[in-house]
């Protein structure tokens, strides 16, 4: 894969060892991980010791201080693997970095070590049953008693809910407000009462990792839990990470897209059908041209949009256009590649059937690609009425 | 309901009988099968008894004496309750009729009512690893031994393979002689030296459709084990029937468009966002116009080619273009539902996500719609 | 054309007839016309002594009483031709049935017989600058004044425009009602103060075609021009007649996929590129294939159409299915065709060229096709919500 | 602006230039070209005063020694003003090129300051009735006759054709060698005997280009008239230059991308419908964010191209795929645009349906885009 990004040294080496990481310790238990419908902390403590967690997170809180490329190198590698699980992404891009942007100097010192080192898991709470990607309709509530805030509420397609053990929990402060009500909390779940947590989310694809729906009932959290000690800074906290969170979305769309083109020029070179080379027929050389050229214009544009997010000029539309075409390409190129595999296609056995089911699901979060269109739609409208 | 020509009350009766036993004996399992990867063989004896095997099957050998309809309401009703994978039309459909119209008598007498009767479960072998759709380029052979023959090969995708103790085998009898080289084969699998199933495999979806692969390893074949008694007969038997065969994939596709566009417009008309019904996105509204129009569309394109079919000018052409233009669609209608239901879609308590995983498999089985539009453009 | 319709001797010597007339008497003037911009009244006149228009008229006005398919083979047999001009279905199957279906006696007697002559020609005026296909928000007025109307206000869009001189034109005579306040009134353009027509509208095809703007400025009718004589009318009336009109659209449609279909297969066997037919190419063979396919299904579904239309039982949402997806398929077909053609198909000397051109309207108008969907969409929405 | 690593102030001043000529020049008479199917003159001669002409052609020559930004800046800007025919691009950066490359001291002497100053107008003819798009396949003859040649053929799809004086001719002086077997000749059309021009051809959109078939028969070329000096180098000379042409194509559409874009945001931003701007309802707005993505995609991946190019590792393949992929969107924007624009987008007066007339010429001209798939694919 040719790549613009400035890469050093540093990051190939620590790719290198991503890339033996996620192959030799990761992707021969992803069949275990499915049958347990999660991967074990053990392996998030080995992932830790290997410096795989929080690569971003600055030495004063045991991080390595490293770059955004630190963070698409891994993604990149636990895609090429075929490593669902675990599920690092979250807890590394996601999570953490709430802590590091807009946490205390307290709540990092308590959680970012642990997170680093995979003692702590985290995971995020802010769909609801009844909201899906409308924040603002949330219900979940955190009412303010005394010292603590009492939450009550449900969750749901929470990834790492069940392995987690911080949990970052969206809930309304002023129950009044829309997104001014929004309010984050850090909630160590071990520590408090009225948490429970939903059966297993059986799902399409993605079965090594976990989704959870999550209860709370008059759950009681010291005020000390409220993310950057201040209310109703939830919604511009969230709206703030949406770009970078689209921004790796798209870079494991990309990854998916190299591992299932490479995979299929490899099966249409070495099958026969009606005495040539699958390889040979017209129609695949044709599907294969077309899936290298939108691969070869993916990756230009995603580069480019990594290179202005470095700068700080990635604004949020054009994020959600490289989310929803990245997610659309990476979906119609499997597809293509699925058929090309005729009846092995279809075989769980195959990688490229299992890339089809899992891959399913990235049209739909970090927000559906129908929200990036209004987001994109909207920007347009709007410009050309300031015009 | 089915609109063609000769479609009557009785067929609906039918219906309600096939529904019944939908309820009843296969929805309470339906998870339980899936996980099991299989059907167990009292399914089978429960549909036979319930006369929902070999329903065209003449009475004389305990067939329903049925038509068509009656394989394609079975298709619809399996549909409904979200089981395409039940793989009775297979049985009774494709396997059996090779018995009835090709078999000898004896053969007739001593499979079709055991077919019936659910006794026996039948499977047909024709795919290989190295041959894919080509058929011509299968290498299991049946060599003459004695007054028999010697099956040696291995076939691949082969549904019912686990359950099936009668199993309908494509192998040359003549390496040679291309397309006339090939004969079928009716191997009981009870006490056959030689054969071997190989694991089940481990789909997308149609989860409780059992497929395999199988491995022939010098099994002896008595010679009342050909197909008709006759070499060389098998590739026309095999083409000769594909027409109907496509008739009833192209049923499930337009079946199941028909459930995803009900239950998505159910969906987006009961959840809510951004403070109105998903119904009320012109976007939700768009998709599902699109998707409805192609329901419709492949309705009236079935029903108009089972009319074709009874009259007797329903070629292979047609049979191309219906499979590859009903599979297709049906994967895009179930596509676009799911993403109509959100993060739901991708729940597999939502039938929608079974029905997108199921459609999957019709791009691909039965011959991939590429090789259906290479024998339609053959044909310009 | 295999065909499951009714037709009888009568219709099949009626298409021959017709066919002869188009081929012979339209085709070889479209260049002519498309310098005018119009077809002359004298091939009105023509057409009207051959008996094709208002076939369906009864034969109390001059009419041939015949059935919807006599209509339907006349456009069928003009598409074939490549006749764009004169638009007779307009005449015969638009506006003349308004007459038939909801004219006085009188207004009968006074035009039918000279629009089935060709004397008369016959035009409909209801998509105004601002409205667009949303009838409702019309602004032309037509007030009450003693026993006349004046009626202000503009139109555009109108097809034979230029050439009619019987124009149905749909005004407010409540401006205050939405749909309830709409009638439609005959107009005999060259008897009324205050009428005038824009220019010529110069279109991207169509060019044999003409298409108008409309003004009516203080425009004094005799308030007998009333079509069916009672005010408020004009909303269902038109509402009422939409789903023949999608009906023909459709059918138009289809006879231009089949004529592309048969110029494309001619041509691709004929032609060689890299030492082989372009017919050979497994890309053509796909194309073709599933094109034949699409036509295939599309002649199925309109002819069940027409079967239930003529039963009196085919609802609005199926007929704005079929006319969304006749001219979607129509034009994605036609624009495979103009590709098989290589750089002849941007040459306007071959006919495929004309088609594209011409034929990306039919997406547009009768309701444009986002219309179609909209009307689709509610009707499932509905339904779900009546179950 | 072009967002590219060399990209200067300068250029954008020449960008300036560009737009008063634009604006000047072409904007007036559009409909009057585009009416006559062709450009006069006196448009080429101010083009040459005005500097617009060989932009890159060296400054001894009398070109405007400048690079590649200089075309593509004249590109983009006669696609703002929907004026996507102007061909200054194919006398100064397609044709002018082989002369300053390929010709002999004396080629370059005599044409390119002619070309520059637009006393010349330049052609090239490869394409032939019947060999489309494959080169090798040609008919046209250039054989021996004394010290020169006698060339004899036909061509069709001749841009300039009708207004040349200079044509770069595409001929066989091998028939035998294939692809070795073909040269180049620049033939000066005025007083060639038996060079005939077709008429003027009727296209879909690109009015006011001309376009036309060419005759030779038994034409006279001069020793002098084969570009280089040296036979069987056409082939070579061509293919060398691709890339660059496809960079071009590339521009071209991107920027009708971003216009159809711009255009449309504000139709749908004015128009209302059902009491709302057009840009209130979902599927407007869904639309546009599915064209403005394709045009940004498409920026970026024609910025970084060009930096490749510049760079020297733009190669063909690279070349087929950024033809086939920005001609295949512009064409998808330019349809979707229009139908946004509703019964308005199928009138001339609207650039809309300029642009979408124009943009159909892309997938097919410079090479069929399936052409292109097809030198991807052989890459695999």
């Amino acid at each position: 894969m040719i790549s613009d990004l400035p890469y050093t040294d540093e990051h190939n080496i620590f790719r290198a060892s991503a890339r033996k990481f996620f192959e030799t310790e990761c992707a021969p238990q992803q069949p275990a991980w499915e049958e347990a419908g999660m991967a074990p902390r053990t392996i998030w403590a080995r992932a830790g010791e290997m410096g795989f967690l929080c690569s971003r997170v600055s030495p004063d809180h045991g991080g390595a201080g490293g770059d955004l490329l630190f963070s698409i190198i891994l993604l990149e590698e636990q895609v090429r693997a075929g490593a669902i699980a675990p599920v690092l992404s979250l807890h590394s891009d996601v999570v953490a970095p709430y802590l590091a942007a807009y946490g205390t100097a307290a709540q990092k010192r308590a959680f970012l070590p642990r997170m680093v080192s995979g003692e702590t898991i985290g995971a995020i709470a802010m769909t609801e049953p009844s909201g899906g990607s409308d924040l603002q309709a949330m219900l979940t509530t955190a009412r303010r008693d005394g010292d603590d805030y009492i939450l009550n509420g449900r969750k749901t397609f929470i990834t790492n809910g069940h392995s987690a053990d911080l949990i970052i929990v969206a809930a309304k402060t002023d129950p009044e407000a829309r997104g001014k009500g929004i309010s984050l909390f850090l909630v160590e779940v071990d520590k408090v009462q009225g948490f429970s947590r939903g059966r297993m989310l059986k799902k399409l694809g993605q079965h090594a990792s976990d989704t959870a729906e999550l209860a709370f009932e008059d759950m009681r959290v010291p005020a000390s839990c409220l993310l950057g000690g201040e209310e109703g800074r939830g919604f511009p906290q969230l709206m703030q990470r949406l770009v970078e969170e689209r921004l790796m979305t798209a870079v494991a769309s990309m990854a998916m897209i190299d591992r299932a083109l490479a995979m299929t020029i490899d099966y249409v070179k070495g099958r026969k059908a009606f005495g040539q080379r699958i390889a040979d027929f017209q129609n695949t050389r044709f599907k294969l041209a077309e899936a290298k050229t939108e691969a070869a214009v993916l990756r230009i544009f995603l580069e480019r949009c990594i290179g202005d997010f470095m700068e700080g000029r990635l604004d949020a539309p054009t994020s959600a256009m490289l989310k929803y075409w990245a997610t659309e390409q990476q979906w119609a190129i499997i597809d293509d590649c699925v058929q090309l595999h005729g009846g092995y296609g279809y075989i769980l056995d195959y990688p490229i059937a299992r890339m089809w089911l899992d891959g399913r699901v990235t049209r739909i979060y970090g927000g559906a690609n129908e929200i990036m269109k209004d987001i994109v739609g909207r920007s347009v409208a709007s410009a050309a009425r300031h015009d | 309901m089915i609109r063609s020509r000769h479609y009557t009350p009785a067929h609906e009766d039918f219906r309600q009988t096939v529904r019944r036993f939908m309820e009843r004996e296969c929805v309470p399992h339906r998870d339980e099968w899936q996980k099991a990867g299989r059907t167990p063989r009292e399914l089978w004896l429960r549909a036979g008894k319930a006369g929902l095997l070999c329903t065209k099957v003449d009475s004389r050998f305990g067939g329903g004496g049925g038509d068509l309809y009656h394989a394609l309401i079975i298709i619809e009703e399996q549909t409904r309750i979200c089981f395409n994978e039940l793989t009775f039309y297979l049985h009774s459909d494709i396997i059996a009729p090779y018995i009835e119209l090709y078999g000898t008598e004896e053969q007739q007498a001593r499979y079709l009512p055991r077919l019936a009767a659910g006794e026996m479960v039948a499977a047909i072998a024709m795919t290989e690893p190295g041959a894919g759709s080509d058929l011509q380029a299968i290498r299991t052979t049946a060599r003459p031994d004695g007054n028999g023959y010697r099956l040696s090969g291995q076939k691949v995708f082969i549904s019912n393979g686990q359950v099936a103790n009668l199993i309908c085998v494509a192998a040359k009898t003549d390496p040679d002689a291309g397309a006339r080289g090939i004969s079928l084969f009716l191997l009981e699998t009870d006490g056959a030296d030689g054969f071997v199933r190989g694991k089940n495999l481990n789909k997308i979806g149609c989860k409780a459709q059992d497929s395999s692969e199988l491995f022939f390893d010098d099994v002896r074949l008595p010679p009342e084990a050909l197909l008709g008694g006759a070499e060389g007969q098998g590739f026309a038997q095999l083409m000769l029937r594909l027409p109907e065969e496509r008739l009833i994939m192209a049923m499930s596709a337009v079946a199941n468009m028909e459930e995803a566009v009900e239950e998505t417009a159910r969906y987006v008309g009961e959840r809510e966002a951004f403070g109105q019904p998903l119904s009320d996105f012109q976007n939700s509204r768009f998709k599902l116009a699109e998707c409805k129009t192609k329901a419709r569309l492949g309705r009236a394109y079935l029903e108009h080619s089972i009319d074709s079919f009874i009259d007797g000018d329903f070629d292979a052409t047609q049979g191309a273009m219906i499979k590859w233009w009903t599979t297709q669609r049906q994967y895009e209608v179930a596509d676009e539902c799911l993403q109509l239901h959100g993060g739901y879609g991708y729940m597999s308590e939502y039938d929608i996500s079974r029905r997108f995983a199921d459609s999957r498999l019709g791009r691909i089985a039965g011959g991939t719609n590429e090789i259906m539009k290479d024998i339609i453009g053959r044909t310009l």
